[in-house]
């Protein structure tokens, strides 16, 4: 295999695995509300209703692609490839073993953070170019509410960063060979909390799914779409969520260390993401909605001090812990 | 490529930049060509700190941003009470500085 | 053609065509958008100028940060209302000429100058001396900023205060 | 000498101290009284040095107290200071007792006033009494223009005393402007005779005309010119219009204007430069006419006055002109010697007249009559007074005015003579008009009851009169060794003058007694025997009326051609001009659209055409 090939090969498997593994986290997480609401989930298509992804997205595929009159055009139809393409690029920053992966940066968990920012735009492209009013408001909620939690959200994930010593996530990952983050004395587990609560806002999911609250706004930003783009932004909400859950993973969770040989490595990074994939689902379905007010509330009165707060900690430990090693 | 080369992008961009702020009636609209000429400004510091070898340019680059930002919001919240208050946001109208 | 050089001409190609779309389009969320494409085209140029820590920082504050502040600025002032309004521009044969003679005259300048096209190697990582300059040399300008952006966001806060 | 001279400077400085004492320390001016003591203590004073220092100059000795003033050109243009003398040291004398009698007198008479009015009043009088002094002690024109102008200014504030009264406020407004225009000549002559001579010492320029340096061309212009201010000050015809009309101020003040300040500067300016005046002959000669026009011209209408303060102004008109007569006439020793007899018994008249109106509360003499019986001191004194003004014989007045008679016969002028005669006729017929109407005619029916005035009052007009029958009795006793000089004597006229002066004056003391006492001749009779003349004095001869049509054509005309070429011409420059800069001030505005964006778009032109500049170039 010539060396230039490379950078075209490895986006590609990666897309494509991604795609894939977000088709069946999306049946993951209707078994899994399923058993929490003692129900079976779905079982008709394929043995255990292993199929039923597939049998949805040629649904949806087939399904008649429906563009409201008073609709923004460009917009309305740029918005799910503008909303998918973040949450696509993130992962080419992600390793997930050592040296596999797209591009591993030495900025990469501010790359991660930047790009996953974008996302708002295609978001908010989408809640415009609708010209519907659910619409719009669902996006107005969303334009709040990303931009309170990104600042929790990215002062959590810094505080491996400053544990580590570096914004490059396999350094991150490398730094907790002896020592998981999560199991850092106070420190982890408090940056754990915080980042879980900050992704669970900031991928918009319930109890702070305000902007798409079935009950007040029908589906909130996406109510507009239907066959592919709706698939495809459905794609890329799961895409996101599946970044955040591996970043979770890479960042608290000691990446793909475990126990075996070390091709197994990229299964133990996959295991713990769906970890923090389903404990961000449980919470998902154990909450009721909260409002919009303390929603901000949260985020400006609680998250932001705490992470702040939190930040400085993690800081003065570092500065003692190497003074005294030195 | 060299040093010019991003100099002129920098120099079109903000000449672009400066039509807009020039030309355009919406009071918003202003403040984008605005940021676009700040935009140029950042492209011509952190080329010149690359050719230079020094890391100042960048620095004042990620000033220049945050300055930007700030900017950003305060513009974005004089016009929103500018709207408010006079029901517009064209620029045409806010001329109670006229001679 | 190098890629460096490829590069640049697409991203220039993008960054210049987005900035006019900006200026030029009627639609005000339209232009919103291409500024958003073109400051993303800026984090481009940034990467291409090996400042990936100023790209990364572009698109945070930017492309995320800004635009979306330009859009809920335009929803407030614009569509809650109910009414669109269509950009209008004005002198723009007069402002047109004043802009390209200006560019012009700028970028002749910029040819007529003796500039080095060699990149001086940068020591060790960029990112880490931005961090460094910044805590050592600006650090009183750092604070200051610091200072000038509490002082921004608190008059911010206070001219969208909801009405009493 | 020094020392003499520090009398002198003595008197004049005591009244500056009591004008600036009670201006300057407010509370003491608002009490009232004590201010009025202590400016009476300081005209005490300065009453005492005046004395001595008259004392010490009787002999003719001079004596000069200057200070260098007004350096010009690395020298002294001008100095300040005193120049006493015989004569200064005499008048000093004269004004230093008047004023501080006056201002006895006026505790008596103002002593209803408010207390800050009185305190106001007193400040006046030592700044009045100061100027004179200064005036009369001037070494120089300089000091003496400035003096002249306090004199008026402060008879100015004195007349304007009651200034609420708007006849009073005019009045006063009126001598102000009338004594202006008089004042004008005088410094125009000043500066002239400066322009000849080249200094303002009065000495220095009596030495040069001693000498005989000084050009005689033109000269004439400028003693006339310095005629001018003395015809406005002494109010010689045409500029006697004042005078009356300053009747308006306190009696006291009258007193003090009539008597030794105010009008006598005029006279004693003439004599002070009497040197001066005789190398100009034809002045002299116009000097006497005008003075004994005056005379003839205020008796007549003193005659016709019922006003008993108006009849003495009137008088008062009449003598200065029989002392300019004199001084035209070739010698001034002897206007100067019924100046100071005059200021004596004019003083005396005065303070008396204020003691009958003090007293009736009016000063119409139909409302007085049979007043010697109440008024006992009051009627010897006014008699006094009178004899002496009509010139009878053991009276001040008579020795002065004789003297007058037989410098004017001297000096050739017969014309003047005889208006003189028919004057001194006049005099006594009105002044005694005065007594008999006044004192002894049928009382009219009074309300209130007069009664001779309080001790305040009475010692000032005591002393005046046992001063005014005490010089001629000294005089007349102490046969004619009168301090003036040979040529005094020599002009003593002929052996036939006395007689008939005397017959003329007891002739219109007869005339009053027929008219006015006896009534045997009808008073309307003899007016109507006199009709238009009669008639052309009650109104005052219309020169008020030519005055006001002067003032009417020439004045308002004049402010009118003004007021055009201001309203039409410079204004309309200044609107021009205005419109102009309104109107570009407009066009420019419209750089100024208030608009952002035009801002920066000027911003982006100049950078434009700097570039292009740097680029060019």
């Amino acid at each position: 295999m010539p060396e230039w090939l490379l950078p075209v090969i490895a986006p590609f498997v990666v897309l494509n695995a991604i795609i894939g593994i977000v088709t069946y986290v999306t049946l993951l997480e209707r078994k899994f509300a399923a058993r929490m609401q003692s129900r079976i989930g779905p079982y008709r298509v394929g043995p255990h209703g292993l199929l039923q992804p597939i049998a949805d997205a040629i649904k949806l595929m087939m399904k008649e692609d429906i563009v409201p009159t008073a609709a923004d055009r460009p917009v309305y139809n740029l918005a799910p490839i503008v909303f998918l393409a973040p949450c696509m690029f993130i992962f080419a920053t992600i390793p997930f073993a050592p040296g596999l992966g797209v591009a591993d940066l030495n900025i990469g968990i501010l790359f991660f953070l930047a790009i996953s920012a974008m996302e708002i735009v295609g978001l908010f492209m989408a809640g415009w170019g609708s010209n519907n009013k659910y619409a719009l408001l669902s996006a107005m909620r969303a334009v709040n509410q990303v931009i309170s939690y990104d600042l929790p959200f990215i002062f959590s994930a810094l505080t491996p960063v400053l544990l580590a010593g570096s914004l490059r996530l396999s350094d991150i990952a490398m730094a907790q060979e002896g020592l998981w983050f999560v199991f850092y004395p106070v420190l982890g587990q408090l940056a754990f909390v915080l980042f879980i609560v900050s992704t669970v806002a900031a991928e918009n999911r319930a109890p702070f799914d305000i902007l798409e609250a079935e009950s007040e706004l029908v589906a909130g930003f996406r109510v507009e779409y239907s066959g592919m783009k709706f698939a495809l932004i459905q794609l890329g909400e799961y895409a996101h969520i599946l970044g955040a859950s591996f970043l979770g993973a890479l960042l608290f969770l000691g990446a793909w260390s475990g126990p075996g040989p070390e091709w197994l490595g990229p299964v133990w990074f996959l295991i713990k993401a769906m970890c923090v994939f389903l404990l961000v689902t449980w919470v998902r379905w154990s909450f009721v909605r909260i409002r919009v007010d303390q929603i901000l509330a949260l985020s400006w009165k609680a998250l932001l001090p705490m992470t702040l707060l939190l930040l400085l900690a993690t800081a003065f430990v570092v500065v003692w812990r190497h003074s005294g090693v030195a | 490529m060299g040093l010019q080369a991003y100099l002129t992008l920098a120099a079109i961009v903000f000449c672009i930049g400066l039509f807009g702020v020039i030309t355009r009636r919406n009071t918003i609209s202003i403040l984008l060509g605005i940021e676009l000429m700040l935009n140029s400004v950042n492209i011509n510091l952190v080329a010149f700190s690359r050719f230079s070898g020094d890391v100042t340019g960048m620095v004042f680059a990620v000033f220049t941003i945050c300055i930007t930002v700030t900017e950003a919001a305060l513009g974005l919240a004089i016009v929103i009470l500018l709207f408010r208050v006079r029901r517009t946001v064209t620029a045409d109208q806010l001329d109670l500085l006229k001679g | 053609m190098t890629g460096e050089a490829l590069g640049f001409y697409c991203l220039s190609a993008v960054l210049v065509g987005s900035a006019l779309a900006v200026v030029l389009t009627k639609n005000l969320f339209h232009a919103v958008l291409w500024l958003a494409l073109a400051l993303t085209g800026t984090a481009g140029i940034f990467l291409l100028l090996d400042a990936e820590f100023l790209a990364a920082v572009q698109l945070l504050l930017y492309a995320g940060g800004i635009v979306t502040v330009v859009v809920f600025a335009i929803v407030v002032t614009e569509r809650l209302v109910g009414e669109r309004i269509s950009q209008t521009s004005r002198h723009i044969a007069s402002g047109a000429a004043v802009s390209i003679v200006l560019a012009g005259l700028v970028v002749k300048a910029i040819m007529a100058g003796p500039l080095t096209s060699i990149r001086t190697p940068m020591t060790g990582d960029v990112t880490a001396l931005i961090g460094e300059t910044v805590l050592t040399r600006f650090v009183l300008p750092f604070e200051l900023l610091a200072l000038v952006m509490l002082a921004g966001l608190m008059g911010a806060i206070y001219f969208a205060r909801p009405e009493d | 000498m020094t020392g003499d001279g520090m009398f002198a400077l003595a008197a004049l400085l005591l009244h500056a101290l009591g004008f600036l004492v009670v201006a300057l320390v407010v509370p003491l001016r608002r009490l009232g009284r004590p201010a009025a003591y202590f400016s009476i203590l300081c005209a005490v004073g300065s009453l005492a040095s005046a004395l001595i220092a008259w004392q010490r100059h009787i002999g003719g000795t001079a004596s000069r107290l200057v200070w260098a003033w007004l350096p010009a050109d690395g020298q002294t243009l001008t100095s300040v200071g005193v120049l006493a003398d015989a004569e200064s040291t005499i008048m000093l004398t004269l004004v230093a007792l008047v004023a501080c009698l006056v201002q006895v007198y006026s505790l008596g008479y103002l002593s209803d006033e408010p207390p800050a009015a009185l305190g106001r009043y007193y400040a006046y009088q030592s700044l009045f009494a100061f100027s004179m002094m200064g005036l009369v002690l001037a070494p120089n024109f300089v000091q003496l223009f400035i003096c002249w102008e306090l004199v008026g200014l402060c008879s100015y504030l004195l007349i304007g005393f009651y200034y609420q009264k708007p006849e009073a406020a005019r009045a006063a407004v009126k001598a102000f402007w009338i004594t202006k225009a008089g004042d004008v000549g005088l410094l125009i002559g000043i500066v002239l005779l400066w322009h000849q001579s080249g200094t303002f010492d009065l000495l220095e320029m009596q030495g040069l005309v001693e000498s005989g340096a000084l050009p005689l061309a033109g000269l004439s212009l400028i003693t006339f010119c310095i005629y001018l201010g003395a015809v406005g000050k002494s109010a010689q015809f045409p500029l006697h219009v004042w005078l009356p009309d300053a009747m308006e101020g306190p009696t006291p003040v009258s007193a003090l204007i009539h008597a030794a300040t105010m009008v006598t500067a005029g006279v004693y300016l003439l004599f002070r430069t009497e040197w001066l005046f005789a190398l100009t002959p034809d002045v002299l000669a116009l000097v006497a006419w005008v003075g004994a026009g005056t005379a003839l011209l205020a008796a007549i209408l003193a005659c016709a006055q019922d006003d008993i303060k108006r009849v003495l102004a009137y008088s008062t008109v009449s003598q200065l002109g029989y002392m300019m007569t004199a001084i035209g006439a070739g010698f001034a020793t002897a206007g100067f010697f019924h100046l100071l007899t005059h200021g004596v018994f004019k003083a005396l008249l005065f303070l008396g007249a204020g003691a009958i109106i003090h007293a009736v509360h009016s000063n119409n003499l139909p409302d007085m009559g049979g007043l010697a019986r109440r008024m006992p001191q009051t009627a010897i004194i006014f008699l006094i007074g009178t004899l002496s003004l009509a010139g009878i014989p053991l009276f001040g007045g008579f020795l002065s005015k004789e003297e007058i008679l037989g410098a004017v016969w001297a000096g050739g002028m017969t014309g003047p003579f005889v208006i003189l005669l028919v004057v001194a006729f006049l005099t006594a017929f009105y002044m005694f008009r005065v007594v008999f109407l006044a004192f002894f005619a049928t009382p009219a029916a009074h309300d209130t009851h007069p009664h001779d005035p309080p001790m305040a009052m009475a010692l000032p007009l005591w002393i005046l009169a046992v001063l005014s029958f005490g010089i001629g009795l000294y005089f007349t006793v102490a046969g004619p060794a009168l301090p003036f000089g040979p040529a005094e004597a020599a002009a003593h006229g002929p052996a036939w003058l006395m007689p008939v002066a005397v017959g003329s004056a007891v002739g219109g003391i007869l005339l009053a007694w027929l008219t006015y006492q006896r009534r045997i001749i009808d008073a309307g009779a003899l007016a109507a025997a006199f009709g238009p003349l009669r008639t052309a004095a009650q109104k005052r001869f219309w020169i008020d009326d030519v005055f006001e049509a002067a003032y009417g054509v020439v004045l308002l005309g004049f402010s009118r051609a003004i007021g055009w070429f201001d309203r039409y011409l410079i204004d309309g420059v200044l609107n021009v001009v205005s419109a102009w800069t309104l109107t570009s001030g407009d066009d420019l505005r419209t750089m100024q659209t208030g608009r952002v964006q035009d801002y920066v778009y000027g911003v982006a032109v100049g950078l434009m055409i700097l570039l292009l500049w740097v680029q060019l170039a």
